[in-house]
């Protein structure tokens, strides 16, 4: 068929009036909210009170993007011996000119304080001005989607599985 | 003077003005383009005589075609954009045999048809050229037609590369 | 009287000349983006983008109007003018519907046309060496070449009809033309249409601006209202070409109820046409510089002659 | 009414300036496009005298000599052409004849 003079010229033809007739897939972004597939990365959201300031984040930054300053302070717990001391979270800011959102810092948090947000709608017209700092990321917390649900035919975790395993023994 | 005239005189001057630029300027290009202008006013003499026809053709073969000929060779052998100082020759002999005949003949054209009045003919020429030609000069035509097609191969001969 | 009504003729025509094109543009902004899955524009004028050419227009006149230093300034500055011109003058011979529905009646309609429409590649020349840009030199002399070669095929096919009516003018041509013409003429309105394609240098012959070889061919240095100017020119031509077609080889204005809907037939043939123009930009990829003298002198001449011939046998059979 | 003089003189000084052009210009394409200055006042001689004597005659031989100016810029670039390719350079003065 592919043989006959011209043939690839109908094809053309054929090809984009079957595209003109058909629904356009472009997504009228300003007007209709896009729909984000789950789990999309847009921006980096804390929980400030999970922070231990364990600077492990920080650390294992490969763009170095990640800023945090602290503070000890004491803590008097009544009924205990001597005062605690604690870190207190000063400053935990993200340069977003710089992160290329390879999510290292939320697989590297052991308290659970990093989240990956699907808001991405925080362009601005001076690139100092991507510098967000704690107040700004705890906002996104709240754009933050819940947990996808465990695969129900999936293994157990490790926790579950001890926990069964001993009251299997007791 | 009647408005005809008074038209033919403006687009002759027009004529004249623009070949002068031709023949004067020292842009190689705008020699071509001022060319077209001169043909066009031409074509707008043909078309205030009547020659409908004529006109046309001169506009499609001429504009069309032999000036973008033209134009074309001037750029393929590179034409320059400004001036260029090596177009001319010393502009006496030619100033005195140019304006000698051209002068001479106006004077004699101006001496003979001065008092000449003549009604324009019928417009819608086509026809009338169209039997014209294949009519009295059908003979003349089929030459002409021998005359294109020896120059086509000439041309084509000329502008093969060596093998 | 007269005067009045020739001022209303041309001013009807100017008004077909400025309007016309901006509708084939707006259209080819819809249907390309559809034929790619697009939307194109939505936003200027609210509903669909429908203002967005008038958008487009501010734009240009707000834009500075750059003529580069080496340029040659006068010729630079003329040549849009030069290219819009002769298009405008085309449109007055097109006969939109029966009776005197056109813009001056020319005995030699056609044959003036044909000639008009050949000045622009003066146009094209004088932008392409004026902008003292290689690119647009090289544009320019691709645009020659093509235009010189692609003539020819344009005026034979148009000589054909021409023969078959055996009139050169455009309202008389629409007037003896019969369905079964589709048919006979058919090699001719192929020839014709394509040779008009390469006369406007719309894709897929649009070698002398193409983009991804010469940046923007001869039109690389202009900005502003003249590249506008060169912009407008180029669907003046589409309407002017689709037009011609229409009026010579697809019966202008004959249609049901041709006496008082004939300005409509005319229109809805000339778009027709148009739409063609733009779904084979679409879909078709540029020629390449070889192919397209190829298929000018192997294929179209040839085509072109022998329909003269076949003109000529009908026409004698039949007197 | 018209008066054919006007046409007429523009047609002299039309040749007269071509054959100017001729005789000054170097430039082998400038001379060309001096020879069409020169044809094209003849055409317009010719159309004139065809209103002076009311023929047609005049018109078919401008047909004529539109057609032959064709073809003698055909060859005549090629010559230009072919002098260019093989000297770099078309200046008529510098073509040795012979």
């Amino acid at each position: 068929m592919s043989g006959v003079p011209g043939y690839g010229l109908g094809k053309g033809l054929a090809i984009t009036l079957k595209t003109l007739v058909s629904r356009s897939t472009t997504q009228q972004y300003p007007d209709v909210a896009p729909e984000l597939p789950p789990r999309s990365r847009g921006v980096i959201a804390l929980r400030e009170e999970n922070c231990t300031v364990c600077m492990l984040c920080a650390r294992e930054c490969p763009d170095w993007c990640i800023y945090i300053d602290s503070h000890k302070e004491e803590v008097v717990v009544p009924g205990a011996a001597r005062p605690r001391q604690r870190n207190v979270l000063d400053r935990f800011d993200i340069d977003f000119s710089l992160c290329m959102y390879c999510g290292i810092c939320i697989e590297a948090c052991p308290f659970d304080a990093l989240f990956w947000s699907p808001e991405f709608e925080y362009a601005e017209y001076d690139i100092r001005n991507l510098l967000h700092d704690k107040d700004r990321l705890n906002e996104w917390m709240a754009t933050v989607p819940a947990p996808p649900a465990h695969d129900p035919q999936g293994e157990p975790s490790k926790e579950e599985a001890n926990a069964l395993k001993k009251a299997g023994a007791a | 003077m009647t408005a005809i005239d008074v038209m033919l005189s403006a687009v002759g001057l027009v004529a004249v003005g623009s070949a002068l630029a031709v023949v004067s300027t020292q842009h190689l290009v705008r020699a071509g383009l001022w060319l077209v202008v001169t043909l066009g006013a031409v074509a707008v003499e043909f078309l205030l005589l009547r020659a409908e026809f004529v006109a046309w053709v001169q506009v499609l073969i001429y504009v069309g075609a032999v000036v973008v000929l033209l134009l074309f060779a001037v750029m393929l052998t590179r034409a320059p954009i400004g001036r260029s100082t090596d177009l001319d020759r010393p502009i006496g002999p030619a100033l005195l045999i140019g304006a000698g005949s051209g002068l001479g003949l106006a004077g004699l054209f101006a001496w003979v048809f001065r008092d000449m009045r003549v009604n324009p003919p019928p417009t819608g020429s086509a026809q009338r050229v169209g039997e014209a030609i294949f009519g009295d000069w059908v003979l003349p035509f089929e030459v002409l037609s021998v005359l294109l097609l020896a120059a086509l191969v000439g041309a084509i001969v000329l502008s093969k590369k060596d093998t | 009287m007269d005067w009045l009504e020739l001022a209303l003729r041309v001013g009807a025509v100017t008004v077909a000349f400025l309007v016309l094109p901006l509708l084939v543009g707006q259209t080819e902004h819809k249907v390309m983006a559809h034929m790619q899955a697009r939307l194109g524009p939505m936003y200027a004028g609210a509903f669909h983008g429908w203002a967005q050419l008038i958008a487009d227009g501010v734009k240009f006149v707000q834009k500075e109007d750059i003529t580069p230093r080496a340029a040659d300034g006068p010729v630079f500055k003329l040549a849009p003018g030069v290219a819009l011109i002769p298009y405008l003058l085309v449109l007055l011979v097109i006969p939109l519907g029966p009776g005197d529905l056109v813009g001056q009646p020319l005995d030699i309609g056609l044959f003036f046309a044909l000639a008009i429409v050949g000045v622009g590649v003066v146009a094209v020349l004088m932008a392409a060496w004026s902008s003292a840009n290689k690119y647009s030199l090289l544009g320019g002399l691709r645009a020659a070449a093509q235009l010189m070669g692609y003539e020819l095929p344009f005026v034979l096919a148009a000589a054909s009809v021409a023969m078959a009516a055996g009139t050169l003018s455009l309202p008389l041509i629409v007037e003896r033309w019969e369905p079964w013409w589709l048919l006979w003429q058919l090699p001719a309105t192929l020839v014709f249409f394509i040779a008009g394609l390469a006369e406007i240098r719309r894709p897929p012959f649009d070698m002398p601006i193409a983009d991804s070889e010469l940046v923007f061919g001869y039109m690389t240095e202009y900005t502003g209202l003249r590249f506008a100017f060169f912009l407008l020119a180029e669907y003046v031509g589409i309407v002017v070409i689709s037009a011609l077609t229409a009026t010579l080889f697809l019966g202008g204005w004959h249609g049901p109820m041709a006496e008082s809907l004939g300005w409509l037939w005319m229109l809805l043939k000339t778009g027709a046409v148009a739409f063609l123009v733009i779904w084979f930009r679409v879909a078709w990829p540029r020629l390449r510089e070889d192919q397209l003298q190829r298929l000018c002198w192997l294929i179209l001449v040839p085509v072109a002659l022998a329909q003269l011939v076949l003109t000529a046998w009908v026409r004698v059979a039949m007197a | 009414m018209l008066q054919p003089v006007i046409p007429m003189v523009t047609a002299a000084l039309l040749f007269g300036i071509g054959v100017f052009g001729v005789l000054r210009r170097r430039n082998a394409v400038l001379v060309l496009l001096c020879v069409e200055l020169m044809l094209n006042a003849v055409n317009l001689i010719l159309v004139t005298s065809d209103v002076v004597r009311a023929q047609i005659t005049g018109q078919v031989f401008v047909l004529f000599v539109i057609v032959i100016a064709a073809a003698e810029v055909g060859v005549g670039l090629a010559l230009v052409l072919r002098l260019f390719r093989l000297r770099a350079n078309i200046n008529v003065d510098d073509v040795e004849l012979g």
